[in-house]
């Protein structure tokens, strides 16, 4: 009856509605990219494009652990220092005959480790993520130095160095990891237990509790997911650079990270968001500053156009959605 | 194979700094007297490697035919290098060397160190306490603490307080570092800072809390020092000054140079800091002077 | 009294109002009339759209165009909370609407400080709250911070609220959900109190003798559209009922089970259980089959002892046994898996996840359990799980996957309650667990309720509703500050539990 | 009686209770500055102390603005690069002749208008708060280097240098603007109608909407103000240092500033914190860097020091009132 008609077209563009959420930035991606070929004439070539792949997948992999994060409504500012940290041990494990790609594992064991530190100390002591991990960007910051005795670590025979330089099948392995990244993301996110938990913790964590999840936990392991990604990263930077500098390595590479979560309609509150927004978001930072640059704008005003674009990128998003949302 | 200049993309360790806006300019200049319809992009790596290296990705997509790089981590950029030269891209290095760049133009930094402090030895009579405000660990920085230290240490008499505070290089930075070793060491005869906005930032330390019994030296020779030193009361008497200008363009020329097909007979040329006082500062053609 | 109020021309006319959700239409064209000095109650299912009618007088929503709103006669451009507060509309929000973080004074003076050149006049609002919680027979604080209340101290504060106005016209939604019947009596010696000085009263309330006791007319919507007015002389149950759902409601509080008797054993015991502050020393035991009740004022512990029992909050002293054994409970895991179940009195705050699918929220506490190798969701079995819930407590909804936000109050409660049933408690502590709740609704989880005590279930209900106590229960434990303060047996009446609720007899036991 | 009792003791321990909360991290802070006099042998001279309170002075300014913005659950994170900006135009004003002193409202006036562009943004687009400032943190930093062409301006005859190194009676100016700033911001966020409406906005935002509080004129105020602050400290940064460089100025400083805010105890969901908390939790970072440079640690180890000493001190203050929370 009448009931079950409206019924039936609310479902409907709840459905549509869902999609478009879901479709997020990406209109915002594809004209940024159209506008930056025309312009440049080069900016859709194969060529060009897997450098923007490689240029987004560090941060895509980072965006990725910050995304699990964001969702129970946390945040991880040390995700710059763990990189760093990572990367001096995967440089310096490089360096040891023989073990060489050891560096590889090695650099993903110290991110998970620091990542575990954040998310004891969060879930356990009950202390605030954003200061928390303020004080471990600070000291993780002081121990990746201390790391390289403050110096530059190098090998020019860097035994994984594929993974930062090499590609298959004409895809660099760079953007194959953070695409990996993203699908094992979406996997643990929409289709195991655990990812039901993360979005519950995040929608209401006092809920969660009464329901009998155990949130210490499920927070345990999204920042011991973010490390491990961030020591994921720090491998992924070793090996594209061959080398690692515990100082200058992922400075402020923390703000990259949050803003490609954001862009990708996570919300800040917790609760809400998916993976793919964040790799559409991580895409939209790349595809900027690498259009700025083929397109020749200067260094000042590459900095004006990508914090204006920024915001006008959520403002459009926000009209777009406006037709759809509740109030 | 000679080849048109016709696309240049700089990159430089961080744009904000007076130095770089001095060899942006003299690349510039040197470019358009050989094609003045050429392209020059010029972006800051913000000492960030990862961002250089992806800058100079951008920059082979682009096509240009000269990177001119001054490299963020002198050891780390050679893949990057490397890779731009395989794509037929030239690499010419400023300021910092990059390893495998085709050529290189800096300046003796050592050299620069030691100037600055043998002044100092001199101006003590080789006896005395002497800070060294330290910056962020790059090459240069590092190679001007290297030569201060070796003048230094020439002389028994003269001990080193302190060389492992940060400055950050920039003024606010000296300025913290210095207001904490005043009160932290009674007495100090001179100090050394890695640059010059070090330099004035400790100054303004000193004069905040009244203690004039020591002076200072740096190296860089900014505009600011000039005034400084030109002022004849500020404490800082001496400066080791590189000249950036020169050196960028020099470095270009003998980049296109390569592009032309010729070899550089010294692919590493280091170019000697003049050491400006009170005295000669009236003769020193600065930064932003006209050329 | 009806005689003049019908007299009265129409304080406030709304006219063709409709409103729209993105697809959903929750009015369609309703009207309303409403007369200086009259209460007038407003009643419908959940989700019939009595709510979303009054947020559009307060301004909080826009209507869609083509309506009218008069006051006096005269048009009136809403629209903006502003606006109707300058005509003289006050509201008392169903969702409470208070600053958690601010005091009762400074709540209750929101938005309309006394001031004196832009700085808060504290000794003036102090002046103006007092004696209006007096009325209200508050005796909490104003200086208190409204984060500290109870659910149903705030929601005095909310009534206390739109009495800092000069109202012409104070709208109640559902205002006496977390009252007991004291504060509700105090209530409505208000509104006595305002009708006698002209001031029109629109009440909405799930509560049906409320609505006998006050109400000089009734107006009922069904599915966003108006039904009909009846005037308090022709108010009768099968009237209101019929128009409301169109179908009879005949097995209201009925009690089947009946056959509890003291030989069965105690499945839930609690002994000297106490938080050191707010619980002292509450001993109870629960049989298998059970209902027993547990009533109380608002603020007399009831919420904090249900924690305490399920491991929401730190004990301080007392043991939990089920089954004769005892029980370590530290965590709601813990008594989860031991098999007690704690439906919460507030269930947007505390139990649901709105942004989450009705399935979602009716699986979480079982996909554990469910879940294939390596934590991977069992989809096909959660689908099968939400459906039968679905049917079984006959939630009203298109489809599992929608969010439970989506869903109006009383099937929102029973989506909830579903989620408990799920893990197959042997006892269920159900907090308010008809708070907000439709007739209809309510009649269907007093059914549930029914059945859990057949299938040997050991039940405690938390109600600040005595009808419903009284219906449902079969036995009544009464809390007073913190302690049990007696207990009522069959035949279990009023009067006896508001003397050991007030404290008006000594603890019996 | 009894109840009567209760109802006594109750209301004590919520006195003591908000005592201890108003209190805050001031244990904290006695505890390092005594702790660092004992290792130094200087910290609690007259003199250093007074060095203490002009390092703490700009991020005091900063986080009082910052204090508005998180107590309405919002964030700005360009207080950095306004404070760049001004800067950049405190000096550039300064050189005018015989304009020279008008470089302080200058500045001050460019803060606001960058605040306002903020606010106007966030209140009546409603668009995230991190997003909006996160983008004209990158853009008013390209406007700030575009100020001065990428190079540092700078006056050594800078007609209001009293500001940054004179003192009045002893006091540091510096510290005298900071403390006023304080003092300003606690009457208005106290005894101010506006003040309260802050706090119901930070709370509950669509409450407040509902009692005709005008949330987008709450929102547009908080910003403006941040935005002021920064221009505030872009002049101080300005009188202090005689110079602003675009780039390198005030890089990071949001971070700093958030920082005192939450260690002072306003919590990041809004609505519940204290501006005097802001002024200890300034301090706390200032008392850090200043101690451990006395003490003659190395940069390296400042980093994980003050990383840790940050977490330890969030950590203890959650221990203290451990006793009175909920669970
Ligand atoms: N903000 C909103 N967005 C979308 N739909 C809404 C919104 N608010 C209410 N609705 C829908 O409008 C309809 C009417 O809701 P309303 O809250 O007015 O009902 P009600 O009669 O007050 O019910 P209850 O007795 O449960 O309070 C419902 O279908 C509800 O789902
Ligand atoms: N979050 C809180 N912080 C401090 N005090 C609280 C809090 N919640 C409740 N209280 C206090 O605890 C006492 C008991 O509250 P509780 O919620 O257990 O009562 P209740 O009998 O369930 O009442 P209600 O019917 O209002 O829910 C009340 O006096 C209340 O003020
Ligand atoms: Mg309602
Ligand atoms: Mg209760």
């Amino acid at each position: 009856m009448t009931a079950g008609e409206t019924e039936q077209t609310r479902m409907d563009k709840l459905k549509f509605r869902s999609t478009l959420t879901a479709l997020g930035m990406l209109p915002v991606l594809v004209l940024l990219a159209i506008g930056f070929h025309v312009l440049s004439g080069r900016f859709l070539s194969v060529n060009n494009l897997s450098i923007v792949m490689q240029q987004a997948s560090i941060n895509t992999v980072l965006a990725a652990g910050m995304t699990f994060v964001i969702l129970t409504g946390g945040i991880d500012l040390s995700v710059g220092s763990i990189l760093a940290a990572s990367a001096m041990i995967a440089v310096i494990v490089s360096l040891v005959p023989d073990l060489g790609m050891l560096g590889v594992p090695a650099a993903i064991a110290a991110g998970l480790a620091c990542g575990f530190l954040n998310g004891a100390i969060i879930a356990w002591l009950k202390l605030p993520p954003f200061i928390v991990t303020l004080g471990s960007l600070t000291a993780i910051r002081g121990v990746a130095r201390l790391l390289g005795s403050d110096t530059t670590v190098f090998n020019p025979d860097l035994p994984f160095d594929f993974i930062g330089n090499g590609s298959l099948f004409g895809v660099p392995w760079l953007a194959i990891i953070a695409i990996a990244t993203i699908i094992v993301s979406w996997f643990i996110l929409k289709r195991t237990v655990l990812g039901t938990w993360i979005y519950a913790v995040g929608g209401n964590s006092e809920a969660a509790r009464l329901t009998g999840i155990k949130v210490p936990l499920v927070l345990l392991f999204v920042y011991s997911m973010s490390g491990l990604l961030s020591g994921l990263g720090g491998a992924m930077s070793a090996a594209r650079l061959y080398a690692a500098n515990g100082l200058q390595l992922g400075q402020a590479y923390e703000l990259d990270a949050i803003a490609a979560v954001i862009l990708g309609g996570t919300s800040f509150v917790g609760g809400v968001g998916s993976i793919w927004g964040t790799l559409i978001g991580a895409l939209i930072i790349a595809v900027l500053s690498n259009g700025l640059i083929l397109v020749g704008v200067s260094d000042i005003w590459q900095y004006i156009i990508k914090g204006l674009v920024i915001i006008v990128a959520v403002g459009l998003d926000r009209y777009r959605l406006k037709g759809l949302s509740r109030t | 194979a000679a080849k048109d200049l016709n696309k240049i993309g700089i990159s430089v360790g961080l744009l904000g700094n007076p130095f770089f806006v001095a060899t942006i300019k003299g690349i510039e200049d040197r470019a358009k007297e050989i094609n003045p319809n050429v392209e020059v992009t010029s972006v800051s790596a913000d000492y960030d490697l990862n961002k250089q290296v992806s800058q100079i990705d951008s920059f082979i997509a682009a096509g240009v035919d000269i990177i001119m790089l001054n490299a963020v981590d002198a050891k780390a950029i050679a893949p990057a290098v490397k890779k731009a030269q395989a794509a037929g891209v030239v690499v010419a290095a400023f300021d910092v060397s990059a390893p495998g760049a085709d050529v290189t133009v800096m300046t003796n930094n050592v050299k620069a160190g030691e100037e600055a402090c043998n002044y100092i030895a001199e101006k003590l009579g080789n006896k005395g306490d002497v800070v060294i405000i330290n910056g962020p660990a790059s090459s240069s920085i590092l190679e001007r603490v290297q030569g201060c230290k070796e003048a230094l240490g020439k002389h028994a008499d003269i001990k080193i307080l302190s060389d492992d505070q940060n400055g950050q290089g920039s003024r606010d930075g000296g300025l913290a570092v210095m207001q904490g070793l005043l009160t932290r060491f009674d007495k100090i005869d001179a100090v050394f800072a890695i640059n010059d906005p070090t330099a004035i930032g400790a100054e303004l330390a000193a004069k905040q809390l009244n203690r004039s019994e020591f002076f200072f030296t740096a190296v860089d020779g900014a505009p600011d020092i000039e005034k400084a030193l030109a002022s004849g009361n500020s404490m800082i008497k001496a400066s080791a000054s590189q000249d950036p200008y020169v050196m960028a363009g020099e470095a270009l020329k003998l980049g296109v140079e390569v592009l032309n097909g010729k070899k550089p007979a010294e692919p590493v040329v280091l170019l000697d800091p003049q050491l400006i006082t009170a005295d000669n500062v009236k003769d020193y053609k600065g930064w932003t002077a006209a050329r | 009294m009806t005689a003049t109020a019908n007299e009265q021309r129409p304080l406030l006319e709304m006219r063709d109002i409709s409103k729209t959700f993105g697809a959903s239409k929750a009015l369609s064209q309703v009207s309303l009339t409403v007369r200086a000095g009259e209460v007038h109650a407003l009643m419908g299912e959940n989700g019939a759209g009595k709510s979303t009618l009054m947020k559009i007088l307060s301004g909080a929503y826009t209507a869609d165009p083509g309506g009218s709103v008069l006051i006096e006669g005269v048009p009136a451009t809403l629209g903006d909370p502003l606006k109707a507060k300058a005509y003289g509309i006050a509201v008392i929000y169903q969702e409470l609407s208070l600053a958690p973080n601010l005091t009762v004074a400074q709540n209750m003076f929101l938005g309309n400080e006394p001031s004196r050149f832009g700085l808060a006049d504290r000794a003036e609002m102090r002046r103006r709250a007092d004696p209006i919680l007096k009325q209200l027979g508050i005796d909490f604080d104003a200086s208190r911070r409204v984060a500290e209340l109870s659910l149903g101290e705030r929601q005095m504060v909310e009534i206390a609220r739109a009495l800092t106005t000069n109202a012409r016209i104070i709208v109640m939604d559902e205002p006496t959900t977390s009252l007991t019947s004291r504060e509700t009596e105090k209530l409505f010696d208000v509104i006595a109190r305002l009708k006698a000085d002209g001031i029109a009263i629109i009440y909405i309330s799930h509560r049906m003798e409320e609505i006998y006791q006050l109400s000089d007319r009734v107006s009922v919507l069904r599915d966003g559209a108006y039904v009909g007015t009846l005037d308090r002389a022709d108010l009768s149950a099968s009237k209101l009922v019929s128009m409301m759902v169109g179908r009879d409601l005949s097995s209201f509080y009925k009690k089947e089970h009946r056959q509890v008797t003291g030989e069965r054993a105690a499945v839930l015991a609690v002994r000297n259980i106490g938080d050191g502050v707010k619980v002292h020393d509450c001993s109870f035991e629960v049989r298998a089959g059970e209902v027993l009740g547990i009533a109380g004022l608002v603020g007399s512990g009831r919420t904090e002892l249900a924690r305490l029992v399920y491991g929401a909050d730190r004990r301080a002293t007392g043991d939990v046994m089920l089954n004769g054994k005892p029980i370590s409970v530290t965590s709601p895991r813990d008594a989860l898996d031991a098999g007690i179940a704690y439906l919460t009195e507030d269930r947007k705050a505390l139990g649901l996840f709105l942004d989450m699918s009705i399935s979602d929220n009716i699986n979480i506490g079982v996909i554990a359990a469910d879940a294939k190798a390596g934590g991977v969701l069992d989809f096909a079995r959660a689908r099968e799980r939400a459906a039968q819930a679905v049917k079984s407590l006959s939630i009203r909804t298109a489809g599992t996957q929608i969010n439970v936000g989506a869903l109006s109050g009383g099937n929102q409660q029973k989506a909830l309650l579903a989620r408990l049933l799920e893990t197959r408690p042997k006892a269920i502590i159900l907090d308010e667990p008809t708070r907000g709740v439709d007739v209809g609704a309510k009649s269907e989880i007093y059914r549930i309720i029914d059945e859990l005590a057949q299938n040997g279930i050991a039940i405690v209900v938390i109600s600040s509703d005595l009808p419903e106590i009284l219906g449902i229960a079969d036995r009544v434990l009464v809390m007073r500050e913190g302690r049990i303060a007696g207990e009522v047996n069959q035949p279990i009446e009023q009067e006896a539990i508001m003397a050991f609720a007030t404290g008006t007899t000594g603890t019996a036991a």
